[in-house]
């Protein structure tokens, strides 16, 4: 499996006549634009873009997701697939990405569930999307009274829709930067590399409920049994973030398509082990499925003889059960783990920081504790609804202050404490 | 200006005596008294300690509460911006007050506190994430390392500078956490992380899960008819009325209770403090919990030699670690003491 | 037996049996630890949703009563789930506006919907709903 | 002397014996107040044996 990744650089974002690429600078016909996400009669009239740059005084709240514009001009099927497009497999070919940009959807969902990105200020420090040139979609239903789970789709489609449209727009250009992954088959996999460990990947998805789903070539992840996925499959938007849970580690859709953890490893591929396997596995809340899952996950690791797994969590609270029995069953199996977390230590710091623990849970990095407070200066521009501050995760009555500041935990700023491992956030003991 | 600190020590320190004058009232002296004289060179002129209380370690012990609060009276007028409890190195008694006082005057006014004691100090345990306690040696010739140390973090405090890392610093870890960013992503830590996990090479991990402590078996008891069997429980059985006030949860001490004389626990004598299970049953009968009567009756027929007059008891429902640590340390020194064989524990 | 346990007034009327606790979430996983203590077994995770304590006023567990032991597995979730509401600050139905009310009503319902079903606990059974979007149900596994 | 078995393993107990329930280890409220505390005597002859039982690891002692 080959997948080439035909990278333009977006330096800048304005609004114009033709949607379109040159220079760095990514044109977008709004009304067109607008036209499209407006097909669906799920979303209402008052549908907005904007555009927010690195750097600017601007406030995006609440986000939903984010999503790297990305359109497949080579090979089967089609950027995510499920969703937008058939459900042939992809992963091959070539696929067109407006690199340094990104589609954000905001706009009130299920209210206390979504996040903040300041473009500027100490809140930018803290969420890897104040660095990308967005896209930013304000949506709204068409009926008050819609249904929530209609709505959460009518808003994933509308940004799947926006990036897709993007990135098609930019097709037939010289691109900036070319990169080429390729996966071999397992059997060959297999073969080389003998003097390298086996490594795997066991990647960890959200899927509590409706509006805490994540969804794989379309399906809800939830009602799969941990399967096996190339990383060039994640690359192509296989899996689609469909969730409303707290910002600061909900995995977007534009972490997914550049998951850090994948990228590492495949770049040490060959060196300090053997890449071999990526395994996704759900977070259900029932304790069958959580047992099911991690058992089947883990026999998958050890059917592929995998001497080592890294493990990445999505979420916290019931999910810090799985990510422990995922834990638990690859080291009783002999397969040696690495996880990828987040905590919940409390606003002082001092409270246990995972809901639970198990002592083979010897190699742990963390992106940081969610409840350490931040204050977030005013800005100039607020796209979106600025008030949610007092509901969503993160917030409390009164976080909003007068003057426009807002006082928050760090659960509120979107990817604050990814734990796909996209920030340089960490924290230690005192 | 230079900032204002408040020193608290003992009786032992302040010159006014040893265990004799222990239960010595608080007081508080304008200046510097006893160790304060070390720390006035240490803190070179940035910070001054400008009053100093002095309260007996027994008179603390005994009077825990009262003692912080009239403490906190007198401080109040000194206006500190800083608070030093020691160092107190390997005693008990005083590292217990010197955590204690750190954590009222840090609620009270919200300014840095900060200890030295020797790790093993039960204080450290007890008080470690209310305040910064250096680590010191076990003994007062230990001073002269722990002045300087404990000058040199209060001023990084005072002046709101980071603090590092516990081992850089030279301070015992707190067990609170703090956010900081890395050079690297935390995925690629991750995988840095892997890797040397992979290898067999040593690697630090960023979240330490817990473990626990591991004891050795303790030899069999060879004569059972002559032994004294203690009851100890964490199912919270005391007197009716639970006089002691046992936390229903989070328990922050243990009660001694005389059993001489009782063969049969009743709901009339007897209750449950324990809130972390239905009491309905623990309450018509504690013996369900706390088997007395079994006990008196195998010690009338000999089967041991008797059981012991005093049974203790707490609260396990989410009682932390250090205190159950604590209370385990205590309630074996007066069984041992008592010439207790051996103990049977019970557990709800 | 299996059996919701909630303080989700909304939730509850629409299940066919449930206990409700006129409480808080706490009440709620206490009652739940009395259940597991006599040995009934917890069937969802005490904390499923993503929402702290204080940010979650309602709480739901499906259970399997029945009497016995204790099992190990439930009693390690509900204690820790107890301990971590009880180290928190609660928020209480009763302090929230109507809105805001209905919308942490709503999601604690959402995230039980698809246990309960599994369990056969909804009223009149309604059924599910085809939750992807494009592909055919014949992609899913389904779960017995 | 313990209902949760693996609980007391975990902590580092060495000498465990199992119990009836959370809320009355050694009772049990189904039965008349002879036979409980039949029931109680042999959990706590039990825990004397154990105690009388040379050990070198964890062990449950569950007769």
């Amino acid at each position: 499996m080959k997948l080439e990744l035909q990278k333009l650089n977006v330096k800048s974002l304005k609004f114009g006549d033709k949607t379109g690429f040159s220079d760095g600078v990514l044109a977008i016909n709004k009304a067109e634009l607008i036209a499209l996400i407006s097909e669906d009669p799920m979303l209402g009239k008052n549908i907005d873009a904007d555009i927010a740059m690195p750097g600017e005084s601007v406030r995006i709240m609440p986000v939903k997701d984010v999503i790297e514009p990305r359109w497949k001009i080579e090979g089967k099927g089609q950027v995510f697939p499920g969703m937008l497009s058939d459900v042939e497999t992809v992963g091959e070919g070539k696929t067109l990405v407006l690199s340094g940009c990104a589609v954000l959807t905001a706009g009130k969902l299920v209210r206390f569930q979504e996040g903040i990105i300041d473009m500027s200020g100490p809140g930018a420090d803290y969420t890897p999307y104040s660095k990308t040139c967005n896209v930013v979609l304000i949506l709204e239903p068409s009926d008050p009274n819609m249904d929530k789970h209609d709505y959460e789709t009518a808003c994933r489609m509308a940004g799947l829709k926006a990036a897709a449209y993007l990135a098609k727009s930019c097709s037939g250009l010289q691109a900036d930067s070319t990169e080429v992954y390729e996966m071999p088959k397992i059997r060959d996999a297999m073969n080389s590399y003998p003097e390298l460990p086996k490594v795997g990947y066991i990647y960890m998805l959200q899927t509590q409920g409706l509006l805490h789903d994540t969804y794989l070539y379309g399906v809800d992840v939830k009602r799969i049994l941990p399967t096996l996925i190339s990383p060039l499959e994640v690359m192509d938007g296989a899996i689609v973030s469909g969730n409303c849970v707290s910002a600061c580690d909900k995995n977007s859709t534009y972490s997914h398509l550049n998951n850090p953890v994948i990228s590492d490893m495949l770049k040490r591929h060959g060196k300090d082990f053997n890449f071999v396997a990526c395994i996704v596995t759900n977070e259900n809340v029932t304790l069958a499925d959580k047992r099911r899952s991690s058992s089947y996950a883990t026999k998958l690791a050890a059917m592929l003889g995998l001497d080592g797994v890294v493990i990445t969590e999505e979420g916290f609270g019931n999910p810090d059960a799985d990510l422990i029995m995922n834990c638990r069953k690859s080291e009783q199996l002999g397969i040696k783990t690495a996880l990828l977390t987040d905590e919940y230590a409390g606003q002082d710091g001092a409270s246990q920081s995972l809901a639970d623990s198990c002592p083979e849970g010897d190699a742990c990095v963390t992106a940081g504790n969610a409840n350490e407070v931040i204050k977030l200066p005013a800005m100039k521009k607020v796209i979106g609804y600025q008030e949610e501050a007092n509901v969503i995760a993160g917030g409390w009555q009164g976080s909003l202050s007068d003057d426009g500041s807002i006082t928050v935990e760090l659960q509120a700023i979107t990817g604050a404490t990814s734990e796909l491992g996209y920030t340089k956030l960490g924290a230690y003991t005192l | 200006m230079a900032f204002r600190i408040v020193h608290y020590i003992n009786q032992f320190y302040a010159g006014i005596g040893g265990e004799e004058k222990a239960d010595y009232k608080p007081e508080i002296r304008t200046g510097v008294v006893g160790p304060g004289m070390a720390f006035k060179g240490a803190l070179k002129g940035e910070a001054e300690i400008v009053a100093t209380v002095i309260c007996g370690d027994s008179y603390f012990a005994s009077n825990m509460d009262e003692a912080a609060s009239a403490i906190i009276d007198m401080i109040r007028e000194y206006k500190p911006d800083a608070f030093i409890a020691g160092p107190a190195f390997n005693a008990g008694r005083y590292g217990t007050a010197c955590g204690a006082m750190c954590e009222a005057v840090s609620k009270e006014f919200g300014i840095p506190v900060i200890s030295g004691m020797y790790p093993e100090n039960p204080g450290v345990e007890m008080y470690r994430k209310h305040a910064w306690i250096v680590e010191t040696p076990d003994s007062a010739a230990g001073m002269r390392k722990a002045v300087p140390a404990m000058a040199k973090l209060v001023l990084k405090l005072l002046k709101g500078e980071a603090v590092g890392r516990p081992s850089d610093e030279g301070y015992i870890e707190r067990g609170i956490r703090k956010n900081m960013f890395y050079e690297k992503l935390a995925a690629e830590r991750c995988v840095d992380m892997f890797v040397s996990k992979l290898k067999g090479e040593t690697f630090e991990t960023e979240y330490k899960m817990p473990v626990f402590d591991r004891v050795d078996p303790q030899p069999a008891v060879k004569d059972m008819k002559n032994a004294v069997i203690a009851l100890v429980t964490s199912g919270g059985i005391c007197p009716k009325g639970n006089p002691d006030h046992i936390e229903a949860s989070s328990a922050s001490k243990f009660g001694e209770y005389d059993i001489t004389g009782v063969n049969d626990l009743t709901s009339e004598t007897y209750c449950t403090a324990h809130g972390g299970y239905d009491a309905t049953y623990a309450d018509q009968d504690a013996d369900r919990v706390l088997p007395v009567d079994v006990l008196r009756d195998l010690e009338k027929e000999g089967v041991i030699g008797k059981l012991h007059n005093k049974f203790y008891t707490t609260v396990g429902n989410g009682t932390s670690v250090a205190n159950a640590k604590r209370f385990g340390a205590e309630i074996v020194n007066r069984l041992v003491n008592d010439g207790v064989t051996a103990v049977i524990l019970t557990s709800t | 037996m299996f059996k919701l346990i909630t303080n989700n007034a909304e939730l509850c009327n629409s299940v066919k049996k449930a206990d409700y606790i006129n409480g808080s979430s706490l009440d709620v996983l206490i009652s739940v630890r009395g259940l597991v203590h006599s040995g009934s077994i917890i069937l969802t995770h005490p904390l499923c949703g993503n929402l702290r304590p204080s940010h979650q006023p309602f709480r739901s567990v499906i259970i399997d009563e029945l009497s016995g032991s204790a099992d190990i597995d439930s009693l390690t979730l509900i204690e820790n789930a107890v301990n971590i509401y009880r180290s928190s600050e609660l928020i209480m139905p009763y302090e929230l506006d109507d809105y805001s009310l209905a919308d942490y009503a709503y999601i604690d319902s959402e995230l039980m919907r698809e246990s309960l079903e599994r369990y056969r606990l909804i009223k009149n059974n309604v059924k599910n709903e085809n939750l992807c979007t494009a592909p055919s149900l014949s992609l899913l596994v389904k779960e017995v | 002397m313990c209902t949760i078995v693996p609980i007391s393993q975990t902590v580092g107990a060495n000498r465990i014996v199992p119990t009836i329930a959370i809320p009355h280890p050694l009772g049990n409220p189904s039965k008349t107040p002879e036979e409980e505390k039949i029931l109680r005597r042999s959990l706590v002859e039990r825990a004397l044996k154990a105690l009388q039982t040379e050990i070198t690891e964890q062990t449950v002692f569950t007769e």
